[in-house]
């Protein structure tokens, strides 16, 4: 079957591309192919990754070229794709969470007009997260990581009536186009230093080279995964994206795409060993991200906002651990799969609410609600526990793990990760206290009921996948079973022995549980956001997202249209200006030559007189000189 | 019963055969006045159109027969072919006689145009009596009576002699003599305009008086000449040049004024002033016919007498005629930007296009057989000129309102709607004259700047080459003008020619676009023309 | 020897000069004919240093044109006249520019 | 003997309709004996294709007769790889182009004869200039493309056009003749080394002095420079986008623009050598400022054409920067490019122009919500948006990619600055269409409806060539190297070589870090 793994794209692609030409009569059954083909995916890349299971330790990595995409001199890329246990793992994660969000969309936009489109996106979505993670050529990876940039750009705009929908849609393309002159650049440069842009040779000839190059080319790709994961400082984008369908925001901007930066840097991890330095920058990113996700989620009160926020944070968990190297990178994985399971979970559970609330995703007129939707509290119960790290849910293994590594890596780092788990288990606290407990607070005429079973089912599949993840970690089985491509690494011992950290964060998580329990359930909340000035400098810098927006426009924005304005006044006034310029100039010297034609026979009759006696003396003049 | 004491006087000994084509056309001339007088007036223009052009189609013949016959000759290196004839007055050589072939092709053009009786009524293009005063009871009297000037048959006859005498004079006195015979027929034809006398009149004076001071800068020039070298042929001033015997001053000013007599023929800067008075008040078909014809002799003769007689002098008149062309490209390039009158712009583009050939004459390049060479390219240039300016006027001819030719430029907006045919012609002789490719004209500017930058003057090519695209900024604002411009008002009225304006018109546009894709066989003609026998 | 070419050169500027200056046709006309008979001293005076007669021929040759130009020039300035009643050649200005 | 064919079809099929009636009567079979010339002339050159050994490399399908013995002109064609590439962009979209021009409603009293007579007549004399090899031939036809772009602007353009015409006119005639003047040189050059020649064989190894090589260099680049248009050269080219018909922008900026690019390609870095690369730094700074430069005016246009000529500047940039970095990646890459740049400008330029004929208006100002209503025809926009701003999968990142490759090996910092094109070109393409397409539906545009079949139809083409060759350009790749790889050569300065090529780590397995 592997050598058929290629299906696994061109499935997809093809149905999503085809619903898209389909066209009115392609209404009816959209939906269904649409569902149909994801699934297919999913079941090939079950068969592919129990075949490469099938395999011993050594050669579990199987790669397979198609055609050749490019060749010029010598530029050369295989359109090839390497289906091993890192990617073999992802196609899981991403056809398996990407096929229940399928299903769960059926009920969710089955009012929507433009269903079939919107399938038709997931669908190209699905091949293009495919293909970035099954490419072994660093440009075919890049054709995957704009593919998925462009379903997000499709998918957060779907709604384009909404100017808002449009603005956001425009500015995490654009956003995530900065990052990607930091991939191509990485490109480039791996080209001209190493000849070649495939995966596997790069990571092995950056030993060769020279340590700054190696620093270049990782902080070139960090660049890119901050785009793409929504890290610091490229974050703005993603808490606009929530304009998107709530689906949209579970697979693509909790469960997989924002994780594809992570990827990346595993992926690279040849490249990341070779230069300490490049490794340091993506702890600091990952560790900035953490605290700033979290703190962003505590103030939100859009339900979605706060999710994207705690969405920032588990990326930077995640990056950080990948930051930590050898140690870390089955960590960072193991993390992004759970996550990929609860937060998914949450999203969808969120997503089920807004359908009982009429689409509103305001918090503070949520409340009471577990009565009335049962099934999306439990399973959103279960996705709580899971992200807070309750003993024994997945999150629990995946977080711990990447504390702890922290730890070993260095005192203020792990001090940092473990701050931030208190404040996720305050900000998840406080999301249940204002949704599920606490009184009602709905506006009239809002009856919530519980989501179709087409949309429950899903939820309850996640729900069992956020409990049950951490089973993975069963005998450290998922770093025996990525070593072979991440490397091995020595576990170091810390000051203190593994199971008293792990009770140290459960309860500094508890003190951030009972801190938001207390804090929310003493008064009753308010049904209308606080204005600005009420609140606590925390909450008003967290509402505004740390004033990234702000930052960017007056750093980035305003500056470049002003430019754009200079130029557009230059391109007229000076270099066309120029041109026509003279124009006029050589009309004005027509008009003043013609003067001398008087009209009087005497005046050219001078001009004759007067032209030869100049002849005549240029001509001695040109001899005697 | 004197014989005995009488030294034997041996009559002049003549190549009769060799300058026949001269000979013909002074027939023709002379033959003209005769039918001036005898034929009654009811037959007499057609008789006098008549003659004039069998005289000239007999004279073509002829110069053909003549340049085949012309035998190669050992001339200063390299060859030459033809030789000098009638005691030294003429010299009979490849580029003399590919001048007379032009310069009657030119001639038979303008009589085509001369003929053109359709457009005023019945009546040619020139006045009834031009003794009558304008508005006079006389000239409405003698229009009534269809009277008209045949004359300018038998002028336009001597105008022509005197051009090709011009062109091939060996002698600088011959030259003197030839340039009054050319000059002073012309001056009376530009008077003798149907429409808008006034105009005329004040033409002929203008071109009149000039004419008559700058011949005389030309003939004091040859007196100088003549007190340098001790002769008036070009061959002996050529030996006395290299021999350096005799004053440099006597020379040089003597070189400085006979090329004040000669740029003033070929409307060169700051000589130029009369020519757009001249061509716009000279009746048009007139006006034709010495653009192309007076420009084409007096730059052959020009070439003649700074190669033959002052070849030893180049050094000495070169750097002049470079800077005398580039101000002659510069003004008539720039100041034709200005104008609003058809003729005055085609005057100007005249002074422009003296520019362009200097470039190629300021080259002095003598080249090699199959090379280009200075004296090729100008005879060249001079061809592809002379068929667009013709064709150009003969247009002008036919653009007209109740005043007669409507040479406003605004009334030729959107000619192009109004008549296809014409505009595009005059578009394609725009674009010649532009220099753009597939046209004559680039061909034209082509050859003259290889020439001038094979006699290492490349510097002056660039200036050309920007200089026409000045130029060729006018040029397409008429094109724009016709094209693109919806007419204002009733737009100018188109008058349906006589088969004989037709005729030039569409042989001018055919040739315009031959020598444009096909330049090889007249190329063919100009190079092997080879160099001036001395 | 030198004086006679002088003296042509003086005469001729005279008659330049007087191109120059004077308004009537007529007079500017006859300033073009001395200068044409400046010419001619001159061609006489370098015949007579040559020791050749062809500067003299050529004086007979210059008096004919200049004969033929007197006929042709004198022509259009009359019929000028007859339209103008003026030969000031300042009138003759309506082609300019 | 097929070049001389594919070049005369078009002009005698221009022939044929000028000499059809006028009028409404005829129209329609008039456009029906010009498309069926143009589709002609494609199943020519896919014939042209059939007899093209594309393993061979060198000029093909030569024909060569003496046209002006004295000059040493002849009139001799032939293809080599690049030629073939643009022959076919020429062929392929000008059927399109015809197509698209069915319905174009013209100024009151222009005939559609002319029109399309005119188009076709470009048509054939680009299909010339592409296949020209001899220099003055190229020279010749290069300057007669003026003419019909004139009239299709001048007759047939918006308010502007006479304005246009004439600015577009002078300004490429500027160059022209500047570029005469090197054809001049050519001439005095080769006739003093023996027989005068302007065959591009004998032209391509002349010795002459650094200084003359160098002139003549300028002269022809100044006509390329302003053809392509290379900043600060390119001020006519939005003027003139502005005022003309769809149809007429695509041949202009698609086809003819690319003799430009081309040009640099067959006679500047074939006949000077030395001064190309003398020339070099110059040439790639003002390249990457037509990068940025283009990128951000059209950020700042509000004129639906200004804006899609403004991007094309910033394209040409990027072709210019590839033929200039003197590496076969970089140089294959801007071919690639040319071919590419003409699909997907072409398809922004007709889909903008159905907008524009609908709306009435090509300010961005005056649309919004249009998605709405007209499902496809944004579809069609976006997807043409996307390609201009080379999104991995269309045709163009492919050639963009290997221009900033080849470049990066040759200079960083230029590859750098060019790279942040990209997210400009993002900003104008995606700014254009959220303010078009997107948000609530603008009242005034009720009027833009959908496409219609044909539109569609003639549309299809070029989308379907985008995508295709966004996933596997390689067919137009093998045509493409041989020829690229002779030039690349013939410049001498060679690729530079990887530096730490893979081979080298396996023995240093675990080196130094």
């Amino acid at each position: 079957m592997l050598e058929l793994a290629w299906l696994l794209v061109a499935v997809p692609l093809v149905s999503g591309l085809g619903l898209l030409v389909w066209g009115k009569e392609g209404d009816r059954v959209g939906h269904l192919i649409g569902t149909a083909a994801s699934s297919f995916s999913f079941i090939v890349g079950l068969i592919c990754f129990f075949q490469i299971l099938g395999r011993d330790e050594g050669d579990r990595s199987y790669s397979k070229s198609l055609f050749t995409w490019i060749e010029a001199g010598p530029f050369h890329v295989d359109m090839a794709y390497t289906f091993d246990q890192l990617s073999g793992l992802f196609v899981l994660l991403i056809t398996g969470v990407g096929t229940l969000i399928h299903v769960y969309s059926i009920g969710y936009m089955e009012h929507d007009a433009r269903r079939r489109r919107f399938f038709a996106y997931l669908n190209i979505f699905i091949a293009s997260m495919l293909t970035l993670v099954l490419a072994s050529d660093y440009l075919v990876l890049f054709l995957g990581w704009e593919g998925v940039g462009l379903a997000s750009y499709l998918l957060i705009g779907f709604w384009q009536h909404k100017d808002s929908a449009a603005a956001a849609a425009t500015k995490a393309f654009v956003v995530n186009r900065v990052g990607d002159v930091g991939m191509a650049l990485a490109i480039m440069l791996m080209f001209a230093q190493f000849g070649t842009t495939a995966i596997s040779e790069v990571n092995v000839s950056v030993n060769a080279a020279s340590t700054s190059t190696a620093t270049a080319l990782g902080l070139l790709l960090l660049l890119g995964a901050c785009g793409k994961s929504a890290q610091v400082p490229l974050q703005s984008w993603l808490l606009d994206a929530m304009e998107g369908p709530t689906p949209v925001s579970a697979l693509i901007h909790a469960a997989t795409m924002v994780t594809a930066g992570v990827y990346l840097v595993v992926r690279s991890n040849g490249v990341f060993d070779a230069s300490e330095a490049a490794r340091n920058a993506v702890i600091a990113v990952g560790l900035v991200t953490l605290l700033a996700g979290a703190w962003i989620g505590c103030a939100k009160d859009d339900i979605k906002k706060a999710l994207a926020g705690s969405t920032m944070s588990q990326i930077g968990y995640m990056m950080l651990a990948a930051g930590l190297g050898p140690a870390g990178y089955a960590f960072a994985i193991f993390h992004l799969i759970t996550h990929g399971f609860f937060k998914a979970n949450l999203f969808l559970g969120a997503g089920s609410i807004m359908h009982g609330m009429d689409d509103d995703v305001e918090m503070r007129h949520y409340g009471a609600l577990r009565a009335a939707m049962p099934v999306t509290f439990i399973t959103f119960l279960f996705g709580y526990l899971a992200i807070i790290g309750f003993p024994g849910f997945s999150g629990f293994f995946s977080k711990d793990k990447i504390i702890e590594t922290a730890f070993g890596h260095s005192f203020w780092v792990g001090l940092g990760a473990l701050v931030g788990a208190g404040v996720t288990g305050f900000y998840m606290t406080r999301m249940m206290m204002m949704t599920f407990f606490s009184e009602k607070r709905w506006k009239e005429d809002v009856h919530p009921h519980e989501s179709p079973k087409v949309m429950t089912y899903p939820l309850i599949a996640l729900g069992a996948l956020s409990l049950l993840g951490g089973a993975m970690m069963l005998g450290g089985w998922i770093t025996d079973f990525l070593e072979p491509v991440v490397g091995h690494a020595e576990h170091e011992e810390l000051a203190i022995p593994a199971w008293l950290l792990s009770v140290l964060i459960t309860l500094v998580v508890a003190v951030g549980v009972a801190l938001s329990y207390v804090l929310y359930s003493r008064e009753p909340i308010a049904a209308e956001t606080p204005a600005d000035e009420s609140v606590s400098f925390f909450s008003r810098a967290g509402r505004h997202e740390l004033y990234g927006n702000e930052l960017n426009e007056a750093v980035v924005v305003r500056p470049t249209r002003h430019l754009t304005r200079f130029l557009v006044f230059l391109d007229g006034k000076g270099v066309d200006g120029f041109v026509t310029g003279l124009a006029d100039r050589l009309g004005d010297a027509s008009q003043l030559l013609r003067k001398p034609q008087t009209g009087f026979v005497r005046s050219y009759a001078l001009s004759i007189f007067g032209g030869s006696l100049v002849v005549v003396l240029a001509l001695l003049a040109a001899r005697l000189a | 019963m004197f014989t005995a004491d009488l030294p034997p006087i041996t009559g002049p000994d003549v190549e009769y055969s060799l300058i026949a084509p001269i000979l013909i056309i002074t027939a023709a001339a002379v033959l003209g006045t005769l039918v001036e007088a005898l034929v009654p007036r009811t037959r007499r223009f057609g008789v006098q159109a008549a003659v004039a052009v069998v005289g000239v189609l007999a004279a073509i013949g002829d110069t053909i027969w003549v340049y085949q016959s012309l035998d190669a000759v050992k001339g200063g290196g390299h060859s030459g072919r033809g030789q000098i004839s009638t005691e030294g007055a003429l010299s009979v050589d490849g580029p003399g006689v590919v001048t007379w072939l032009l310069l009657l092709v030119f001639a038979l053009l303008s009589f085509l145009l001369f003929a053109e009786r359709r457009l005023e009524g019945g009546l040619s293009a020139f006045t009834g009596r031009a003794a009558d005063a304008p508005g006079s009871a006389g000239e409405a009297e003698a229009t009534a009576a269809r009277i008209e000037h045949t004359e300018v048959f038998p002028l336009a006859s001597f105008a022509l002699l005197g051009m090709m005498v011009f062109a091939t004079a060996n002698d600088l006195l011959t030259m003197f003599v030839a340039l009054e015979v050319l000059s002073l027929p012309l001056y009376l034809m530009c008077g003798l305009a149907r429409r808008r006398r006034l105009l005329s009149q004040e033409a002929a004076l203008k071109y009149f008086l000039l004419g008559a001071f700058s011949s005389v800068f030309f003939l004091y020039g040859v007196a100088l000449a003549y007190g340098y070298a001790g002769s008036f042929e070009l061959g002996r001033i050529a030996v006395a040049v290299s021999s350096r015997t005799g004053s440099d001053t006597l020379l040089l000013a003597s070189i400085a004024l006979m090329a004040v007599g000669l740029l003033f023929k070929i409307s060169a800067v700051p000589f130029h002033s009369w020519t757009p008075d001249v061509y716009q008040g000279a009746p048009t078909p007139v006006t034709a016919f010495m653009a192309a014809g007076t420009k084409t002799a007096a730059f052959v003769a020009l070439l003649r007498v700074f190669f033959v007689a002052f070849g030893g002098a180049t050094w000495d008149w070169r750097p002049t005629i470079w800077v005398i062309a580039v101000v002659t490209m510069f003004l008539g390039a720039l100041v034709s930007i200005a104008q609003t009158d058809v003729k005055r712009m085609l005057a100007y583009s005249s002074i422009a296009h003296a520019g362009f050939l200097l470039v190629g004459f300021a080259g002095a390049y003598v080249g090699t057989t199959d090379r280009i060479s200075s004296v090729s390219s100008v005879l060249f240039y001079l061809t592809v000129y002379g068929i667009a300016t013709i064709g150009a006027f003969a247009i002008v001819t036919l653009i007209r309102d109740a005043g007669g030719e409507a040479t406003h430029l605004s009334r030729w907006a959107g000619l192009g709607k109004a008549s296809p045919f014409l505009a595009g012609s005059f578009a394609l002789f725009m674009l010649s004259f532009a220099g753009i490719p597939l046209t004559s004209g680039f061909i034209g500017k082509w050859a003259v700047f290889s020439a001038a930058w094979s006699g290492g003057y490349w510097p002056l090519v660039v200036i050309g080459v920007l200089m026409s695209a000045v130029a060729a900024y006018f040029y397409v604002r008429v094109i724009v003008l016709m094209f693109f411009t919806d007419p204002v008002g009733d737009g100018p009225t188109i008058a349906v020619p006589s088969v004989l304006t037709t005729t030039v018109i569409a042989a001018t546009a055919a040739a315009t676009v031959f020598l444009g894709l096909v330049p090889g066989p007249m190329l063919d003609l100009a190079q092997h023309a080879g160099t001036f026998v001395r | 020897m030198t004086e006679y070419i002088t003296l042509s050169m003086i005469l001729f500027t005279i008659g330049a000069v007087g191109v120059l200056v004077r308004r009537n046709a007529i007079v500017v006309f006859m300033c073009v004919e001395l200068m044409l008979n400046a010419t001619n001293l001159a061609l006489v005076a370098f015949s007579r240093q040559h020791g050749n007669l062809d500067g003299q021929v050529a004086a007979f040759f210059v008096m004919v044109v200049a004969a033929a130009e007197v006929v042709v020039g004198l022509a259009i300035i009359v019929s000028i006249y007859r339209t103008r009643r003026t030969t000031t050649v300042d009138e003759a200005s309506l082609l300019k520019l | 003997m097929i070049l001389t064919v594919m070049a005369a079809v078009p002009l005698l099929g221009a022939l044929a309709i000028t000499l059809m009636p006028r009028g409404q009567s005829s129209a329609t079979a008039v456009k029906v004996v010009a498309v069926a010339a143009s589709v002609l002339t494609l199943v020519l050159s896919l014939a042209m294709m059939a007899d093209y050994d594309v393993g061979r490399g060198g000029y093909q399908l030569t024909e060569k007769h003496v046209w002006i013995e004295q000059f040493g002109v002849h009139y001799a064609l032939g293809v080599n790889g690049i030629g073939v590439t643009l022959i076919l962009l020429t062929t392929v979209l000008t059927p399109i182009v015809l197509l698209a021009a069915w319905d174009d409603r013209l100024p009151t009293s222009r005939s559609v004869n002319s029109y399309l007579a005119w188009m076709l007549v470009l048509e054939g004399l680009a299909i010339g200039v592409f296949s020209a090899t001899d220099a003055f031939l190229f020279y010749v036809l290069f300057e007669a493309t003026l003419v019909p772009i004139y009239f299709l602007i001048g007759s047939y353009g918006g308010p502007q056009r006479t304005y246009a015409a004439v600015k577009f006119l002078i300004y490429n005639l500027v160059g022209g003749l500047l570029m005469l003047a090197s054809i001049v040189g050519l001439y005095v050059v080769t006739s003093r080394q023996g027989d005068a020649t302007y065959l591009i064989g004998d032209l391509s190894n002349l010795d002459v002095s650094t200084t003359t090589e160098r002139l003549l260099f300028l002269g022809f680049m100044a006509a390329f420079a302003i053809k392509a248009p290379l900043w600060p050269f390119h001020t006519w080219l939005p003027d003139a986008a502005a005022s003309s018909t769809p149809s007429t922008q695509v041949l202009m900026v698609s086809v003819i623009d690319k003799i430009g690019t081309f040009g640099m390609l067959r006679w500047c870095l074939e006949l000077f050598p030395g001064a190309s690369d003398w020339a070099s730094p110059v040439v790639i700074t003002l390249a990457v400022i037509s990068i940025i430069y283009g990128a951000l005016l059209a950020i700042g246009q509000d004129d639906l054409r200004r804006l899609i000529a403004f991007t094309s500047v910033s394209h040409f940039g990027f072709i210019i920067l590839g033929i200039f970095a003197f590496t076969s990646t970089s140089t294959a890459g801007s071919t690639l490019y040319m071919f590419n740049h003409g699909l997907s400008t072409a398809a922004l330029f007709l889909v903008t122009g159905i907008m524009i004929a609908r709306r009435g208006s090509a300010s961005i100002q005056d649309f919004g919500g249009v998605q709405k209503i007209a499902p496809i025809l944004s579809g069609v926009l976006l997807v043409a948006g996307l390609s201009s701003l080379s999104l991995p999968g269309l045709a163009p990142f492919v050639s963009e990619f290997m221009v900033l490759a080849g470049t990066f090996s040759r200079s960083i910092p230029a590859a750098a600055v060019a790279t942040l094109g990209i997210v400009l070109a993002a900003l104008y393409i995606l700014l254009m269409y959220q303010r078009t397409m997107t948000g609530p539906l603008k009242e005034g545009t009720e009027g833009v409806h959908d496409l219609k079949p044909v539109e569609v139809a003639s549309l299809a083409p070029a989308l379907v060539l985008i995508v295709g060759l966004g996933f596997y350009p390689q067919p137009l790749l093998n045509v493409i190297n041989p020829a690229v790889d002779e030039i690349v050569s013939h410049v001498g300065v060679g690729d530079p070589a990887p530096k730490t090529p893979t081979g080298l780590a396996q023995q240093t397995e675990g080196g130094e870090h």
